[in-house]
């Protein structure tokens, strides 16, 4: 089953809509030619360096693909990464990949799921932001068992938690490592 | 009246030793360990292109109780270390380690100020015999690797050196 | 004369009686099955040694006593063929072949 | 007592040939098998030692023998000493009754045939006990591999001998060998008004010989990309030179036997030259055909080298087996 | 006849002999059950030895092809698969001595009596052969006057092959 | 053989024991560990521990500008190194809307297409040594050569080129070149021919890889498996053609799809792909345009915030550069999503229950670049 | 089971066929290039360790010490210093120290370079028994190689 991207636009928007972010209204899906900086606000535009690590006002946004390389960039709350998972698995998305951003001026965390459809030409992202002191978010490998490693690896990398995953040792860095080189503050 | 009668033995030993050191350099069994890229240009070493076999040295044993040389051809992060470690110590004597490639010579292209996981060249762990230095060294450098050990052990070199051209 | 010590068939019953002593030692002495079973080997042996030795001094018919002795060879091989089998079937529910841990199979 | 005092010395006379025969053929068919190889794949082997290589053996042996000797922790110290003699004595005893030419035979005894399998059978244990001893996990799991595969091959190779003991009616090798005198179509290969499936016959034997010695496809011995190096694993130095050794000297025996039993042995087809030119000819000719298929194949899958055995090779030869007892018995 | 050469045999059969009694005492003495199969293949091998001295080299030969190369082979088998070696004495050790004293006692009266008989024997003197005792003979009598017991081993063979089968087959089941 | 020569602790017999399989042991191709419980021969559970060649690539990525950068990416998989300096320096265009001239495009699909050739026969020739066959790792290192000749002389190393440039490329190539390859690809197809003749349809190599190893497509969508391995699965997914990217789109080639799942499914997609390699090399050179090789670059280059993602068909599958710009000369973070990385991830799963050859004819099979796992 | 019965005839056929090849290979000529006694052509565009030119005039190193090699760099292998001599536009170069261990042979230094005075050496095949052998002094170099040319 290939799905559409309007669907799933439109399906996102809807979970965005349903466990949004108090502060922040439904908002609707900005389509077609998106500006080439991330943002779609003009002033963040303007701003130019500041611009990415400010979190983009339009939770579901699909994207013009040569732009980026990607279609639909979908930013959600930590909590409803497995519920986003789950609607990938659905329709019928492979994990991509997982990986964290540290976004050391903010005290933020990004976590960046890739997901892409093996059948299609379909490219969707879906991004969360957590706390850089406590960073912690569910684990998506009960869905996609391929998480596992991209997990363990952000959790070496950046000291992400994954809560429930299985098991979090480290994996590309030395069994007995307890450093997170990918951190911005890290020094050897 | 004895000195002589020794100082044959001691020249017909000196002989012996020239010998076996003759042998060893014509029969330098490596050990199966590649790292990284080094690994397949030492692969191509051991291609009919160039074929490491004409100095004996293409017996590539897996086991390490079995090899002579090791040919560290990659980079050796902290994790390996260990592992390399007890690999050149299970490996019997007379042994010789031959760095392939600036990973294994200084941790090479991976070293920048603040590195946390390479190895900054294979010498912080083992004594080694020959450096190639190259990312990664041509086949040629590998079987010129061999020739200098193999000037190192018998103190003359048997082939004529190849002038790179300009 | 001494010499021909392989000409005498006191050497030979001597030697068999000997394998026979120790088959007969191990079998006492063993805790597990297969060591039995190894020093049954050994009394088999004894008893094959014998009949080649009176075989070759005392009968007169050299291929009886050879006979004799193939079909202990046979024996032996389908002895062990049985035994080890049942040892590993032993093994497999018992998880153990020593003899003494098999006592429950008494009862 | 006169088959025992007649030619004691002359006994271990040649024995020390055949040592030396095994020593020199083990050393040089090494080489010869990294030159074969190198001509297999386009390129020229070891050349560089010596003129064209042919000290390159003695570089090899010089430098195992002056390996650091140790016997690895943990092993079975005298069973590990143990096992390369056990390898190496069993190979050298057998090549004792091949008969290289009519005359040059170092004992001819009327079941040499039988020495050679019950002496062959010893190969299986100490290959079984090598592995043991070293106490590693890689050289268990090849032991216990090897005595599957040994065991499962000895049964068809058994057949296929006694298929053709039952053409010969003797377990005399030098009689056999004068059996096939004549033009090669007299050679047992070849004797197919005597059993239509001679051929298949024979490569059944060189099947079973092969998987018999470790060789590759059947290298299960030393299956290096899956087992490191096998049962020779811990073995370093001189200890791994003599299985090394053992290896070719098995496979030397192992082509004397297809020679004497199939291809007419020292028998020469034209009588140009003498007997034991015509055997090394055709024995060499055999072991250029197993280095060829070792460098042309890759290796057999555990299960598939089983099921080649039990599936394939050992009703084939009963088979064939039936098949000459009934010709035989009609013709 | 090269002089000398007797005591060339008698230092060969010495050596077997020496094979034969080392390889029981190791069959039967070692702790590891892996060295006392290689015991029973020693003493084995020196028992094929004897047989060749007592002019049966047939014999000596299928000795060692089903001693050495099926029952010892088929033991290591069994043991790999089960790895049983001497388990640590849990008896008490005035136990474990009293034991081993009384199978030692056992043991060497067995062996003296039975040497003793052996020895002392007064055996008659061999009577002229009938037979040559070569294989042909050995084969022509198997299928003549020992037809009937020929018959049966093989019936115990076969039967023994497929219990084996049977009881390893079945005791897999159970897993 | 690193593994201490410890006893196999069976004194529980319902115990398995634990093999270590590397990190330096012939099948583990460089320096992967798997941990093998194993009953018997068989493997009841393997479990990868990467990392003993993890060479910080993503660190680095932060601490050098965007051209400093580019000879690491060559490093990552060095068997296909320019895929991944194809990948990042598209991720770079992307974001910096550079834009490279056709003929640049073309060269660098001639060289990606040599390079997946290239790839493809040390992988054929590494298996088939974990398969016990050495004479076709000399015959494939033979023809090797004659592409490393061809890309050695226009780009001046034999591995880890560093050829492409953020818009185009460092140097054109010549007629030699072009001659060079079309001799090479009219000789490669009967090597091609031989090999299957040598070696795919040899029954020994048949009947150890048919049915050995089955990988379903459901189990690699979960994995994220892509490459030979999805397409050995029955998915024709290919990023060529699903995201066409450089100038695929307008070449004709199709992709070899194999529906079994297993390890000779995905042996044959390999060598499926080699001759659609050569046909689109072939086209390619045909239709190769005159002109620059270069585009127009800014010479400090800084991308505009964001973060942009570049795909790119590596030979073992799908890999994916995204970097993340804070409108600075050097990226903020560089995540590179390498194929091998998840192919391998599948492997603890698919190898249950397997025999100890087969698990490592599977682990062959998935063709991994250990570097690549590690990064 | 006819199939499998087939199979063994068809299996057997194809490793004749395997052993055919392998056997027609063994009787074509090596190629190999045996390396100390004949050597292949080394590519024009070969990327050895870096080495200083010369100005064909002068002979004097073409390098003005502008030091953008050394900051284009990825693995800070390069080390320049220079002095601006009296009566010249531009500095000379004094010292110009390569660190080969390092290099990655990325051509970030050539490409960079100004006034072409970088060019990649053919040294091809270095080995040694020491790893300082390999910290070239690009200058001394230059110089050595004028005096004997």
């Amino acid at each position: 089953m290939i799905p559409s991207l309007e669907q799933l636009a439109e399906r996102f928007s809807r979970l965005v809509v349903t466990n949004a972010v108090p502060s922040r209204s439904p908002l609707p899906v900005t389509t077609g030619s998106a500006p080439p900086v991330a943002v779609a606000t003009p002033a963040a535009a303007a701003a130019g360096q500041t611009a990415a690590p400010t979190a983009p006002p339009c939770p579901v946004q699909t994207v013009d693909y040569p732009l980026k390389g990607y279609h639909l960039d979908v930013s959600i709350s930590p909590r409803q990464v497995v519920l986003a998972a789950e609607i990938l698995d659905q329709n019928g998305f492979a994990l991509d990949t997982i990986t964290g951003v540290d976004w050391i001026a903010q005290n933020e965390m990004e976590v960046v799921y890739d997901y892409f459809h093996p059948l299609s030409v379909l490219r969707v992202v879906i991004r969360t932001r957590i706390r850089r002191d406590n960073p912690e978010i569910p684990t998506i490998s009960p869905v996609f068992p391929g998480a596992n490693w991209h997990e363990r690896e952000t959790h070496d990398f950046f000291g992400i938690r994954f809560s429930g995953h299985p098991d979090l040792t480290p994996l590309l860095l030395p069994e007995d490592a307890d450093y997170h080189p990918l951190r911005k503050d890290f020094t050897a | 009246m004895e000195t002589p009668v020794d100082t044959s033995q001691i020249v017909q030993f000196a002989a012996l030793d020239d010998l076996l050191a003759l042998s060893r350099a014509n029969s330098l069994w490596p050990l199966t360990f590649g790292l990284a890229c080094c690994a397949i240009e030492m692969m191509a070493a051991g291609g009919p292109r160039f074929d490491i076999s004409r100095f004996g040295a293409e017996v590539f044993r897996p086991s390490p109780r079995q090899a002579d040389v090791m040919i560290v051809a990659g980079t050796i992060n902290k994790k390996m270390a260990p592992a390399v470690k007890t690999l050149y110590d299970q490996m019997l004597e007379p042994k010789w380690v031959i760095a392939m490639g600036n990973c294994a010579i200084s941790g090479g292209p991976f070293v920048f100020p603040g590195q946390y996981a390479v190895v900054e060249g294979v010498d912080k762990l083992f004594p080694v015999d020959v450096y190639i230095p190259g990312c990664p060294p041509r086949p040629e450098a590998l079987i010129e690797g061999i020739l200098a050990l193999e000037q190192k052990l018998t103190g003359k070199r048997r082939w004529p050196v190849v002038k790179p051209p300009q | 004369m001494t010499l021909h010590l392989y000409d005498r068939p006191g050497v030979y019953l001597v030697l068999a009686a000997f394998l026979l002593a120790a088959g007969i030692y191990g079998l006492i002495r063993r805790r597990t099955l297969i060591g039995m079973l190894i020093s049954g080997e050994l009394i088999f042996s004894a008893a094959a040694l014998n009949f080649m030795a009176l075989n070759r001094f005392m009968t007169p018919d050299p291929t009886v006593g050879q006979i004799f002795v193939l079909f202990i060879m046979g024996l032996a091989a389908a002895e062990i063929a049985i035994t080890l089998s049942i040892i590993i079937a032993v093994y497999r529910n018992y998880r153990s072949i020593h003899s003494k841990e098999l006592s429950e199979l008494n009862g | 007592m006169s088959f025992l005092t007649a030619e004691p010395v002359r006994l271990l006379l040649a024995l020390v040939c055949i040592m030396a025969f095994v020593g020199l053929n083990a050393a040089y068919l090494v080489l010869a098998e990294r030159k074969g190889a190198g001509r297999f794949q386009r390129r020229p082997g070891p050349n560089e030692a010596g003129y064209g290589g042919w000290l390159q053996p003695v570089a090899d042996v010089a430098k195992l023998l002056s390996k650091q000797l140790i016997v690895p922790p943990g092993t079975d110290t005298i069973l590990f000493r143990l096992a390369p003699l056990m390898v190496i004595s069993p190979a050298m005893m057998c090549l004792a009754v091949i008969p290289f030419s009519q005359t040059l035979v170092a004992r001819n005894i009327n079941v040499g045939l039988l020495m050679v399998f019950s002496f062959g059978s010893i190969n299986v244990m100490a290959i079984m006990l090598s592995g043991w001893a070293s106490r590693n996990k890689y050289a268990i799991i090849s032991a216990a591999r090897v005595v599957s595969q040994n065991v499962a091959y000895e049964i068809p190779m058994l057949l296929v001998v006694i298929t053709l003991l039952m053409v010969t009616g003797t377990m005399d090798l030098n009689e056999i060998v004068r059996q096939q005198a004549g033009w090669f179509w007299h050679w047992n290969l070849f004797k197919v008004w005597v059993n239509p499936l001679m051929p298949v016959t024979f490569v059944i034997f060189f099947i079973c010989m092969l998987a018999e010695t470790n060789r590759a496809p059947f290298d299960m011995a030393e299956a290096e990309s899956e087992l490191v190096a096998g049962v020779f694993t811990e073995y370093a130095g001189m200890g791994f030179g003599v299985f090394f050794m053992a290896e070719y000297a098995n496979i030397v025996l192992g082509c004397s036997l297809g020679t004497v039993l199939f291809l007419g042995g020292w028998q020469s087809p034209f009588g140009l030259w003498p007997g034991v030119v015509w055997f090394l000819l055709k024995l060499y000719a055999l072991i250029f055909t197993v280095i060829w298929v070792r460098w042309t194949f890759p290796r057999t899958q555990f299960y598939n080298l089983l099921n080649l055995s039990w599936k394939i090779l050992i009703p084939i030869s009963l088979f064939t087996l039936l098949l000459s007892s009934a010709m035989i018995k009609l013709f | 006849m090269i002089p000398g050469s007797d005591y060339l045999v008698t230092g060969i059969f010495g050596l077997i002999v020496a094979t034969t009694v080392g390889g029981a005492l190791l069959a039967v003495l070692s702790t590891r059950i892996i060295r006392s199969v290689t015991g029973l293949a020693m003493c084995c091998v020196g028992l094929a030895g004897l047989y060749y001295f007592l002019n049966s080299p047939f014999l000596a030969l299928m000795e060692i092809l089903i001693y050495v190369g099926a029952v010892c082979v088929t033991i290591i088998f069994g043991v790999m698969l089960s790895e049983p070696d001497e388990p640590e004495p849990q008896e008490k050790r005035s136990r474990e001595a009293l034991w081993g004293g009384v199978a030692l006692l056992v043991s060497a009266a067995i062996f003296w009596g039975v040497a003793r008989l052996g020895l002392q024997g007064r055996w008659p003197a061999p009577a002229a052969p009938v037979g040559d005792g070569s294989v042909q003979a050995i084969g022509i009598s198997l299928l003549t006057t020992y037809s009937l017991p020929f018959e049966l081993i093989s019936l115990v063979l076969l039967v023994a092959i497929l219990g084996a089968l049977t009881i390893a087959h079945g005791g897999r089941g159970k897993e | 053989m690193i593994a201490p020569t410890d006893i196999p602790s069976r004194t529980n017999p319902q115990e398995t024991f634990v093999l270590n399989l590397g990190p330096q042991h012939p099948a583990a191709h460089g320096v992967l560990r798997i941990k093998m419980t194993m009953d018997g021969e068989y493997v009841t559970r393997a479990e990868p521990i990467p990392g003993y060649i993890h060479r910080m690539h993503e660190k680095m990525g932060e601490n050098r500008t965007w051209t400093q950068f580019l000879p690491n990416t060559g490093r990552i998989d060095y068997l296909s190194a320019l895929h991944y300096n194809h990948a990042f320096v598209g991720a770079v265009e992307r974001a910096a809307r550079i834009e490279v001239p056709p003929r640049a495009e073309y060269i660098r699909v001639i060289t990606s297409e040599l390079n997946r050739i290239s790839s493809h026969l040390v992988w054929w020739s590494a298996y088939l040594l974990d398969l016990g066959g050495f004479t076709p790792l000399l015959y494939a290192f033979a023809d090797r050569e004659k592409i490393l000749d061809l890309l050695e002389a226009i780009t001046g190393s034999r591995l880890t080129y560093c050829y492409f440039r953020f818009g185009g490329l460092c140097n054109d190539i010549d007629d030699a070149f072009i001659q060079g390859t079309r001799a090479f690809v009219a000789q490669m197809r009967p090597r091609l021919k031989m090999y299957r003749d040598l070696v795919t349809d040899n029954i020994i190599l048949r009947k150890r890889l048919e049915g050995i190893g089955p990988i379903s497509a459901e189990l690699c969508r979960k994995y994220g498996a892509t490459g030979p391995v999805l397409r050995g699965a029955g998915i024709a997914y290919d990023v060529r053609k699903v995201e066409p990217y450089s100038v695929y789109s307008q070449l004709d080639f199709h992709i070899p799809v194999f529906p079994e799942g297993d390890s000779m499914a995905r042996y044959r997609v390999r060598m499926a792909e080699m001759e659609q390699s050569l046909r689109i090399i072939e086209q390619a050179l045909d239709k190769l345009p005159a002109g620059p090789v270069m585009g127009k670059v800014p010479r400090v280059l800084r991308l505009p915030a964001g973060d942009y993602c570049y795909a790119v068909e590596a030979a073992r599958g799908r890999h994916m550069v995204r970097v993340v710009s804070d409108n600075k000369d050097i990226p903020y973070r560089v995540k590179l999503r390498t194929p091998s990385f998840s192919n391998l991830s599948l492997y603890e799963e698919a190898s249950k229950g397997m025999m100890l050859p087969d698990a490592l004819a599977l682990l062959g099979s998935l063709d991994l670049v250990i570097p690549d796992i590690d990064r | 089971m006819k199939a499998s019965i087939l199979d063994v005839p068809r299996g057997f056929w194809s490793l004749l066929v395997g052993m055919r090849i392998t056997l027609t290979q063994f009787f074509k000529p090596v190629i190999t290039v045996p390396y100390p006694h004949k050597t292949l052509p080394i590519p024009a565009r070969y990327r050895g360790p870096i080495e200083l030119t010369a100005d064909p005039a002068t002979g004097k190193a073409l390098c003005i010490a502008c030091k953008l090699c050394e900051r284009a760099c990825p693995s800070d292998c390069i080390l320049v210093a220079g002095v601006k001599l009296k009566g010249e536009k531009k500095k000379s170069v004094t010292e110009f120290k390569l660190d080969f261990t390092k290099c990655s042979l990325c051509g970030a230094c050539v490409e960079v370079c100004p006034c072409d005075a970088i060019r990649f050496s053919k040294n091809y095949n270095l080995a040694s028994t020491s790893k300082e052998d390999y910290i070239f002094d690009l200058v001394a170099r230059l110089q050595a190689e004028k005096k004997q040319p």
